[in-house]
């Protein structure tokens, strides 16, 4: 449907906000989605109380991935570290709005994964993850 | 005579299908997997309303009925590729199983360490896998025809390989992604000559192509019913005599022996031997239904259909500014044409062309190392069949116009 | 409360109808194979209908719908077994590739030269020759537990081979000639106390008897949907996570594999990594169906219903001069009555009884060994299911005594 | 149905003519049908002109494979022995009088299979003989 790709989708694929990498970063983490090649790294940096001071996500692939993962560093950027370990799979559909069949689910949800590698300190990420 | 697709298009249910109300399905994948018509519907529903029993051992009715049944449908897939009998049709889950019986049985047993198999680096996964293992576990050698810009294969390079005496040489008859159909003859001409084995991945040229294993002297062929408007559940493995009787069994149990005793146990003859357990009866049956069908169509009118449409889709998917189509001219391929769209991925545009009902594949289709030789991640895929219309085409065109709206 | 037998077959078409004109069909082969309900014909209509497509890679709605489909029936199949998660169910073709499945990949990596496996005697084929082969390719023991004269193992001599550590104790359930009902929780119990994983061929309890998993404690449970109200071509491998993950693949191919390049490749995650090529998706929906209807009816009332009539069968074939029935008393066996009648060959038996519309089955039944031990070469067995009438009891018993007459 | 039973079936099952073994003889073979555990044996005697002077079959099975044995040794005696390597699937079912489902099938032509592989002097029966 095309409502999938409601402007909120296509603003932030085009014109993201956290695009780009942080130097230096207290937590890094990249993995890829192996069925479409899609890429996401993402960089980190906390403050002095276990918050998200600053963060930023880099890769190529889809426009839900690139987007979810755009409205995602929004939404943990100055949040508590535990809070962010705390994210689900239905926190990113809601940060998207729309309902994903299982092959764009996975699309959507591949910077989820990564930043919660990333945030466990994980050398691995896995689909256990976002369960 | 061209076929008569609007009514053609009656035989089979889910085509009048709307995916959401008010949006009617245009089924762009066959390659992935085709449609069914009725007759193949009706025939595995009437074998389980009638006929349902356990074959091969039984004396009742049922049973009888039952094992004449599946035989009858061995036979008609040995004459629908013009096999020299029955018994060389072996029944597997699909392409991929039928494949893997060959380098588990034929390959362990001929194959060793050193030795070499040619591949294409057109080959879909379940051509490439099963050789991986094989490689792993006994070291032989895989060497790769290369695939051109063009997409056609290298044969240039095939007869170079050919020069060091490999044992086998597995191919694809025609891509699922690029759609080329390939010099199936020659190229198992040539591995004779050189004294190598022949395996025809045919999972997209028996559907869609007439294939007549006799003619093209092959010595294995590996093929899958769903492909060809069959049930899902059910493929075959097409070998030469002397080979599958050379073979050792592949799984052990129930129909594959002739005798058991506590400590060892005989084979049954060909095809048994390779059929061990309960087989897909009722799957069977349906895939002799869609071989029925086939036929009375005729696959050479299949083939010019795919052929009319796939020129018709080539020269539309060419105009539109941004879309590539890989692979070789519509007079050198089958019904398949796999794009990329410049900028935008191929699963934004699958799932787009979705919100229309069109129904194409976003991925690398299992073909993942042809895709990297490509240096593209992914393509999208439209693909056709006997049932496909010039307006799904149609639809297919407008359809990413909108996307390039969408993405503006 | 016990079932409305009557009312239930109008579920399943294929009762209802007449062998030849005039004579009506007592189905009495369920042990080969079940009848299907119109739960699960139409179910597998109404997918190839409206849903059909290739699963797992589709981003299409028919890619989705059929893929939810699938792993829907997965998640049933599960539940039915109580397995801990959806993805320890591997979807094979039959019970007996489950079992070789476990012989290609768990048993190849953990069993070498001179490792024992111990087996039983009641074994069907399918038991057997996988590992006959396995002993063959790598020098690994076999040994059996005995069957005594009332058709129960010998759970003595059991003890005394797992004294010698086997790596593997693989036997079935219930035994598809005798119908014993084996000690599964027992034999499990002390295999493990011996350090032997399990493999239990579920091929004929999970059909007939509430089966969980997780009391039975078992490492690996194989069975086939056909034998329990579900299509052909579909069956399935359960295994505990650990076992399946440090498995090696079997099949290789698309939907298998994480991602693949030229020359190697990346397993996928269990279930899919034993998945090989397109699965029998349509035969999934109807194995899903197949478990829905069980469950609503109720395990312990099939086990129930099955053993009513078993205590009736053999009760009254009993009575019947030179009728000898093998196997335990009714309580301790299901719905299975294999006998031999004095002097008349079991073919002859089974053909005059089709000529009432009796189907029942003669032959060794796939347990060659088992009819080696009591030193007969067949039998003919009639076997029962929830559909199964006191009724058709009668007429087999009159059958009976009719063939007496014509051998006179 | 019974009537595969015809009296003809249970009659030469029950009071075979040939049932037997000749000693001496001039060919001789035997085979099993795994399945069901037949077994047939067939002894024939020639005479000078290269005809069937005697046979005898013994065995034991289900009344279809040994009333065909008896059946059939009934029509090959005297007849010349390149006439018995002519006799086809068809003869047999001709003999029976009947219509026989293909595992039956192998019971009446277990013997056909036997003394196929006797008159031709080979090592092993095979199915070929019958087709
Ligand atoms: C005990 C037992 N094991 C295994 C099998 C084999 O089942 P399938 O033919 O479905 O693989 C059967 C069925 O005949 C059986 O009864
Ligand atoms: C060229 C080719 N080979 C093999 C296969 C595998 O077929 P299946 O999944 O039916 O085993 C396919 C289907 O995707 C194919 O297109």
């Amino acid at each position: 449907m095309e409502d999938l790709y409601r402007e909120i989708i296509i603003d932030h694929y085009k014109n993201p906000q956290y695009r780009g990498r942080l130097d230096p970063h207290d937590i890094h983490f990249e993995d890829d989605n192996p069925l479409c090649g899609d890429h996401i790294e993402i960089t980190l940096r906390l403050d002095g109380d276990g918050k998200v001071a600053d963060g930023r996500f880099d890769g190529k692939g889809c426009a839900i991935s690139q987007a979810s993962a755009d409205l995602l560093i929004e939404s943990i950027v100055s949040k508590p570290v535990e809070e962010v370990k705390q994210l689900t799979k239905q926190d990113i559909l809601d940060l998207l709005g729309i309902d994903l069949g299982p092959v764009r689910l996975k699309c959507a949800l591949l910077s989820l994964k990564v930043l919660k590698a990333g945030v466990y300190g994980l050398g691995e990420a896995s689909d256990d993850l976002i369960e | 005579m061209p076929l008569d697709i609007p009514r053609l298009r009656q035989d089979f249910p889910i085509l009048n299908r709307e995916v959401r109300p008010g949006v009617p399905l245009a089924y762009l994948d066959s390659t992935a997997t085709a449609q069914k018509p009725l007759a193949v519907i009706n025939a595995m529903d009437e074998f389980y309303r009638r006929f349902n029993a356990n074959i091969h051992r039984g004396v009742h009715t049922l049973a009888e009925e039952s094992t004449a049944m599946y035989e009858a449908a061995r036979a008609k897939v040995a004459r629908f590729i013009n096999a020299p009998s029955a018994e060389q049709i072996i029944f597997t889950r699909n392409t991929t199983e039928a494949i893997n019986l060959v380098a588990y049985t034929w390959a362990r047993v001929n194959l060793k360490k050193g030795d070499l198999v040619v591949l294409t680096e057109m080959e879909h996964h379940s051509n490439l896998v099963p050789w991986h293992m094989l490689s792993a576990e006994r070291g032989v050698n895989l060497e790769f025809v290369p695939v051109m810009d063009d997409g056609l294969l290298d044969l240039d390079i095939y007869r170079a390989l050919l020069a060091r005496t490999p044992k086998l040489v597995a191919f694809t008859a025609m891509s699922n992604v690029l759609g080329t159909i390939n010099p199936v003859a020659e190229i198992i001409r040539l591995a004779h000559e050189a004294g190598a084995a022949t395996l025809v991945d045919g999972a997209q040229s028996v559907p869609h192509l007439p294939v007549d294993v006799q003619a093209l002297d092959v010595d294995f062929l590996a093929f899958s019913a769903h492909k060809m408007l069959g049930p899902t559940g059910i493929g075959a493995l097409y070998g030469k005599r002397p080979l599958l009787e050379a073979m050792p069994p592949f799984l052990g149990g129930g129909d594959m022996i002739k005798t058991v005793h506590l400590r060892n146990f005989v084979p049954n003859d060909v095809p048994h031997k390779f059929e061990a357990g309960t087989p897909a009866i009722a799957e069977a049956v349906g895939f002799g239904a869609a071989v029925d069908y086939l036929e009375t169509i005729g696959m050479d009118a299949v083939a010019s259909h795919e052929q009319e449409i796939i020129a018709y889709a080539l020269e539309r998917l060419e105009e539109i500014p941004g879309v590539k189509v890989f692979g070789p001219p519509a007079d050198k391929k089958g019904g398949v044409a796999a794009f990329t769209l410049d900028g935008i991925h191929p699963h934004d545009v699958a799932q787009i062309l979705d919100g229309s009902g069109i129904a194409v594949r976003a991925g690398h289709h299992c073909a993942q190392p042809l895709h990297e030789k490509f240096g593209i991640p992914a393509t999208t895929r439209a693909s056709f069949y006997l049932y496909s219309l010039r307006e799904e085409v149609d639809k297919l065109v407008k359809g990413i116009y909108e996307v390039k709206k969408i993405f503006g």
